[in-house]
């Protein structure tokens, strides 16, 4: 078996930024994704994580190459100077392609 | 003098000394931390315990008696971000987003503040007209909404329609947790009367005070991670987080005065205009206003007049109205 | 038209009250959510102070009195399957290993329906058997095996054995953390006896109905968030999930009027039989069954049936107890 | 130092999966794991992670390649059929392989 | 056979019940667990309750009562580590880093053990000084300190200087959430006296026992799950874990008797030297001494010597102190 | 876009460690990172993360391949020693390099 590739992106943002990354997601076209609460430091101080309004949270997606590069292209352009937040992509090998 | 034995007893009560014990605890950085879960479930439980004591209130008195004080609230809620604004904008010099984010900030409301008000005049013993939660109930959106109006007429020039931004914070401000529970425990009280609080009241009522005291413990370990903040907003803000609330506390006083209500439902109305949100009006500013800088608002919000009002401008609130209501 | 009042009487209840503003919040979006460990925090102080009860009242009433409806509730909990089983099936169209899950959830009980019921006979003053959380006890698991073996029998040509997925279930049903808690609160209010009650009681029983309300809040979320999955399953499980109880409902009211309960015991051990349990059962079909479609089973169980009994099957089951015993 | 490649499999899935996964785990020969809670939303719906029967965990595992190849080969075959779930692999840099 | 029939009375209490369930739940590998953040409420809520009801109690008695047997209770908590270290050095064969690692936990304490204890004299009705909090809070870090002080003097040959690891250590326990908690509460209870505990009293006293038996539930899972590793420590250690308690016990309740306590406060002070510390001093010597192997002195004190006072342990001191007294 | 390549580095120790990691990712020129708690198994036994002095934590942390090969040297010679944990890195393509 030889899986084909994928890209797992993979954002940490404030948990405000929740709903307009979500949406985005959608509409870039990514199938599905995961999420949880983190706790991170960074350019813009720490977040301890101590109240819901304080939060990080860990977002992934797994989807093509292309759906990749838009959406990040649009976080770069759209999100990164309104919300605290990092994104990044790596590549996997995924098992069903048709799932994303 | 009587302010200052009204000080003396509200800093030596378990709730502000709690308080004092979570600043404490994030200055010497103790690895005391109440996780994320635990904070979630004392809001709710706070916000529903006294948004249902407030609904059975509101049943026994009546609507006759509430809607006017009520509407009075809701008023100067939506009021004071009419003259905050502009003192942010012109001698704070800050950005139309900012200033706008502010003043929405210190029209709303803080919850844990009024709570800690109430437990203030219950611990002196002073009587308070208890549907007051209703006030509280009404004041947290009409001020979010002001500010973002402001913020966004004044950056027009960049062609941002202000209307989408003011669809995204009515909804958030009303779908809001703290908002609906509010206002939802407050429907079920009304609803279920003096019958239904004999049921939970050993719930709701009884360990009230000790939980807020808990409470506080993790709002100070809160606040006093964001004090290392204060030198990043200057000392303008600093200014302006102590005094604003002296100003807003006195009208809500004299307005509660106005709309008939005795001297404990004054001082609630006087502290509730005192407060500053930091949960409501973060959570819709956040939204509808993303190039607001959250460290302004915040550590004002948060790490100046909270505890400000916890420690002194409740018993100031309460003097001032004692004060008024003795020279009628 | 007794019976009218007292639907009306359980839905101004704080408990059930608190129900609705959790499913209008999921409703509307709202971002109110218990995390995870508050749910499971306030599932074992109720699991908990429902056992230690029952268990110190099953030490105070003693094992004659106890064993005979006792036994009776398991039998029945076991045989629920039988006929819900071939309706699932033949009437339902449903493929065998659904037709066994969702028999075995309506068999199995659900211990937060056992609660309401229990809070709602203390509301309206009607007496019980305190000793019934003994019947919640030894039904939960016997339904669940024989829902399994139900599936399997008629899976059988696809040749899987029964045995494993039997003693996985048997293994899940009796060391999950609902079954553990019960029993062994039960055992342990049997243990220390009154004694034990005096101590603990201030906790377990004094803020119960307040408890109780607050996690009724979250489960209204949690229903709220399943309610568009009722579109999924189609209307033969919906009028399932309604008229099931109500058919189950009867026969455990009957039963226990036949088997030495008074009206109040008769009436709970009618909503265990109507209920259906969305906790056990589902954590031990998911391991013993894994190709049973779970949102059949959970939105029937979760979406359509437990709000149902919670608003109108506890007060039927009480109307038809109180016409039952006065025909005697 | 040049750290030598071994694999990094990871797996979301319906907690009720837990005890099979770690099972397979430990049949097909990896000698630790890391897992926590997370919320997600895919083909079967949103899981919104409000009690733990429908919570989702995030379950990684590092292998030899060989050891993630049956694996994703063992979940594609009986698991996925069963349990909501995806997996997916990506390469890794160790730091002593003797551990995996 | 006064001693028996104080066993009996502890084994039948409900927190003890409650503990051997969380036991049997982990043997049977049930999926009973509590969340993290409800462990960590709990301890909150358990320590901040302990601290405030002895900081009111302290205020009540004087400084004058308190300070004696308050000195002699922490120069114990220093000395236990200086004859316990030879032997596990010399007879039990040790490392020096793990020597110093055991020595240090028991010469710390463990609250909960201290909370069972009160729990147990209340449920007796043997009076005892309230203000014994003030004990636990002072035995916690010295211990720590000298059992570091010993590993790092006897490694010396390897050349690490002694200074860092101490500060390190001194720094943690000081700072460590569960003497800053008590501490505060110590203080804040002094301060607030009996007025403030009227106020609070209804979350912090009345419900407390209950409180204690779910936590000791989740300790039994906690202590549960580390018995399997009993067979990783060999027997020197399990004797060591059953032996040192009843010599520290039959010290602390010694000293007690010659520092002016009464029989439960002598009893209380038995029972804190011979607890063995799980969760301060573990954090302290993870940091301090990381050579040290945890599954050693975290075996030893949470799933040995933890369990053994819990229900043998505790009546023991009673029944040495009742003892002593009786002698004079 | 072809976003340029960082090195993701991450880290599963036991609670007791954070102090020390995030000192030692301070030191090697780490400008941010995430972490969270987990639950894991590996050759010290299982930590069930029932109580937080039992806890494990991930550590995430986007760094410059140079940073990394020095993280995970310092880690391999000073910390596996002392502390439970294990550390791997991952090649990732982030958007905006001068934050990291
Ligand atoms: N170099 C990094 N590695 C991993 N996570 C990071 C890094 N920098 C920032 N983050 C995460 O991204 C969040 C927002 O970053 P920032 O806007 O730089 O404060 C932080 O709170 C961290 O959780
Ligand atoms: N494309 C995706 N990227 C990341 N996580 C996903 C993706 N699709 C599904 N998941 C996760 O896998 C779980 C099960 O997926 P599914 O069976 O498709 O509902 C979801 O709840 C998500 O947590
Ligand atoms: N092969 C592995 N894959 C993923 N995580 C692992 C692996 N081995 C160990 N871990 C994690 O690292 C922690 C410490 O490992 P250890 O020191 O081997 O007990 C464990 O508790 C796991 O969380
Ligand atoms: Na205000
Ligand atoms: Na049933
Ligand atoms: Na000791």
């Amino acid at each position: 078996m030889n899986p084909p590739t994928m890209k797992l992106v993979t954002i940490v943002c404030e948990a405000h930024a929740r709903g307009p990354v979500t949406d985005l997601l959608r509409k870039v076209g990514a199938h599905g994704w995961t999420l949880f609460p983190v706790e991170g430091e960074g350019a813009r101080g720490d977040r301890p994580a101590d109240i819901p309004e304080f939060t990080n949270l860990q977002i992934q997606a797994i989807v093509p190459s292309a759906v990749a590069t838009t959406l990040l292209e649009c976080l770069a352009r759209d999100f990164f100077p309104r919300y605290g937040m990092i994104a990044f992509a790596a590549d996997v090998q995924v098992v069903r392609t048709e799932k994303f | 003098m009587e302010i200052l034995e009204s000080v003396r007893i509200n800093l030596l009560s378990p709730a502000v000394l709690f308080f004092a014990l979570g600043i404490f605890a994030a200055l010497v950085k103790s690895d005391l931390k109440f996780p994320e879960p635990l904070y979630i479930g004392l809001t709710i439980y706070l916000l529903v315990a006294i948004g249902f004591k407030g609904g059975v209130a509101f049943a026994e008195a009546g609507v006759a008696k509430v809607w006017l004080p009520a509407t009075a609230a809701m008023v100067l809620g939506a009021l004071i971000p009419l003259w905050t604004y502009p003192v942010l904008r012109h001698i704070g010099r800050l950005p139309a987003v900012d200033a706008g984010a502010i003043a929405a900030h210190y029209g709303s409301v803080s919850a844990v503040t009024f709570i800690a008000a109430i437990n203030y005049l219950d611990a002196i013993g002073q009587p308070y007209e208890r549907y007051a939660s209703a006030f509280l109930a009404v004041m947290e959106s009409p001020a979010i909404l002001v500010g973002i109006v402001l913020a966004k007429l004044s950056a027009r020039q960049n062609g941002a329609p202000v209307g989408p931004a003011l669809r995204t914070a009515l909804r958030e401000s009303l779908s809001g947790r703290s908002v609906l529970l509010l206002v939802g425990a407050l429907a079920i009280g009304f609803l279920a009367g003096p019958a239904g609080m004999e049921k939970v009241g050993p719930f709701f009522v009884t360990p009230f005070q000790g939980v807020l005291a808990l409470f506080l413990l993790e709002m100070g370990t809160v606040a006093g991670r964001r004090l290392k903040d204060l030198r990043r907003v200057g000392p303008f803000l600093l200014g302006f987080g102590v005094l604003v609330p002296l100003v807003n506390g006195a009208l809500g006083v004299w307005l509660g005065q106005h709309t008939g209500l005795g001297i404990g439902g004054a001082t609630l109305l006087g502290v509730l205009a005192a407060s500053a949100s930091y949960i409501a009006a973060p959570a819709a500013i956040r939204v509808a206003l993303p190039e607001a800088n959250p460290t302004l608002y915040l550590t004002a919000a948060l790490a100046i007049t909270f505890p400000f009002n916890l420690t002194l401008g409740i018993p100031f609130c309460l003097a001032l109205a004692r004060h008024l209501f003795s020279q009628t």
